[in-house]
């Protein structure tokens, strides 16, 4: 195995690749190369293309990383789900600016971000001002705001969503009556 | 003008047709009884109010209503009436009187399984209406709802909105969802 | 107007044919014509067919009446609004065994009851026990048992009903997923 | 056999590809890793189980639960953590239940906007399932229930079984409706 990520902290989970910078531009963006994030460490854990080791030579799963993982985050799971399926419909995603925060280029060597995605649980209730928050934050930065809401069985559902202010706000002419 | 509307069990009817088709025409009130998908206000039949539109156009003043014999019943009393009976009526009540107020044509949206089919122009002439599901929010929502609401209003339309208010004077706010693929 | 009837009691809402028990034949099953429920009447003013007196003369109209049924059954409105949607696609109810229900007949000579329907209202509970002894009372004569909901604006919905008993009901084998 | 499975969240996780095939395969249990709709039990994934699911399945002996920490976990501490966590856990659990113990094939209903999805003979094999609305009763029920059970389940057949329950021992009766027109 070309690529060989490193195991910092135990705790926090910082991560740094070792071995194989090359590989790992193949299959992340640039930003993600010289800190790592959970979820992308996942992503090559989960797919064999990365080994993962710490200081002292021993060796971590995927199993073991999404365990330590969720020890420090309780979306844990779902986050990784929505990050897969992100990868396997061809997306690149990036950990975000807020906590269960995805953000999605057009093209991997695009600069800008076109998407803003918040994931969320079935069951795990959030805050409506979370919500505003983040809508309001996409439209600050011309992103498109998706919720991708993963239900108690794994299935994960894309909502693209904006304030609607009656009176102001134009409901759209054309019909968009699903087919 | 006032309209004379009767209150039967938990609807209101507006017997008189020509008042029915003028009510009917002054903002798509009401269902014209036997026809459910009204062409235009052409119609020869009463006009069944639900509760909901009928206390919005009591408290209007353009309403009066009687019970089974003939007896005077206030807009504060139908009110009441609705609150018993039927479910968050109060937040329900509140959406629709703010939508209303806005110039939009709300009508019941419940055959597709939303609180409101709301329209710009009215039904017939816009494509399709946009649903309104009322939603209940203390500081937190389960994000089932917002599932829920689209799993409903799928067949209509990929848009749909959850209004989210709460008692008295909270204000209400309103999410627009689309259903997407990234 | 050939078809007069009667009001002779105010308070039960007691009705009978007073002249044209012909014309009425041609509006209702011969079984009707002795003894006039108040939904056949009603059907027979709201189409302009009939005219309704008391022993004194006076006369009623249609929203006399259905104010009238209102004061001694609450569900008077929907029974009405489900006779007459039953009526306009050409089947011919008669008033059922139990409160609020209409049987039905495949033809208007058939002697023999196939649909027996129950009409149900929004935001009025039922009980349980009520559904289940009319499905149950539906199966021991052979008829289908129907529920009439009518929702809080007059929409109305039929829905078929039968007990499922899991391990012992066969679920049908061919799809019926709507077209 | 037993099966092994981790708790995350508010999902039990069986790693072993191997075990996720042979529990799949068993009953169709769970779901494979990014895999919404698995053709055959020939996959090389995790499986996560449901809560419902995996409290089943350990008060059967059959998955054994660990936590992140490695730390055990028993069938009643699993049971506690989805009463906490899913609305009417235990009315759900309890059709749920009945429906495996006779031999049905019970889903997850959810996308379909109902509690469970039911096979005779499992998904892919049926042409499709019987959708089932759990619903609390006392001793009344709203017909509007129905009606929105019959909405959410329209897309997929003209049938929907309502299962009417109660907590501790009251007996779940089942009422099988379909959409009609006399």
């Amino acid at each position: 195995m070309t690529l060989e990520i490193l195991l910092v902290d135990h705790k926090t989970l910082e991560l740094q690749i070792l071995r194989g910078a090359d590989e790992a531009l193949k299959q992340l963006p640039y930003t993600s190369i010289e800190k790592l994030h959970p979820l992308e460490a996942l992503y090559l854990l989960y797919t064999g293309t990365a080994v993962l080791v710490d200081s002292v030579g021993r060796q971590y799963s995927f199993e073991d990383l999404i365990k330590a993982y969720s020890r420090i985050n309780p979306y844990a799971w779902v986050e990784f789900e929505v990050y897969l399926d992100l990868r396997k419909r061809g997306r690149l995603p990036v950990p975000g600016p807020r906590p269960h925060s995805l953000l999605l280029r057009r093209r991997k060597r695009e600069p800008r971000y076109t998407h803003y995605i918040l994931v969320l649980e079935e069951n795990r209730p959030v805050k409506l001002a979370t919500l505003y928050s983040f809508v309001e934050e996409a439209a600050k930065n011309s992103w498109e705001p998706l919720l991708a809401i993963v239900d108690r069985y794994g299935d994960i559902t894309y909502y693209t969503a904006l304030v609607f202010r009656p009176g102001l706000t134009r409901l759209s002419r054309e019909g968009d009556s699903e087919p | 003008m006032t309209f004379h509307g009767v209150l039967l069990g938990l609807r209101v009817i507006v017997f008189d047709p020509k008042e029915a088709r003028e009510l009917y025409r002054l903002g798509f009130y009401g269902k014209p009884l036997g026809i459910p998908k009204p062409r235009d206000a052409e119609f020869n039949a009463p006009l069944e109010l639900g509760l909901v539109e009928a206390v919005y156009l009591a408290e209007k003043g353009l309403l009066s209503v009687v019970d089974e014999n003939g007896a005077n019943i206030t807009p504060d009393e139908l009110a009441a009436r609705a609150r018993e009976l039927i479910p968050r009526f109060d937040l329900i009540y509140k959406v629709y009187k703010e939508l209303r107020d806005r110039g939009y044509i709300a009508r019941s949206g419940l055959k597709y399984g939303a609180d409101f089919a709301v329209y710009e122009k009215g039904p017939g002439i816009d494509h399709a209406p946009y649903l309104i599901h009322v939603i209940e929010a203390g500081e937190e929502i389960d994000p089932l709802e917002i599932v829920r609401a689209g799993r409903l209003s799928h067949s209509v339309r990929k848009a749909f909105i959850l209004a989210i208010t709460g008692p008295g004077d909270a204000p209400t706010r309103y999410l627009m969802f689309k259903w997407s693929k990234p």
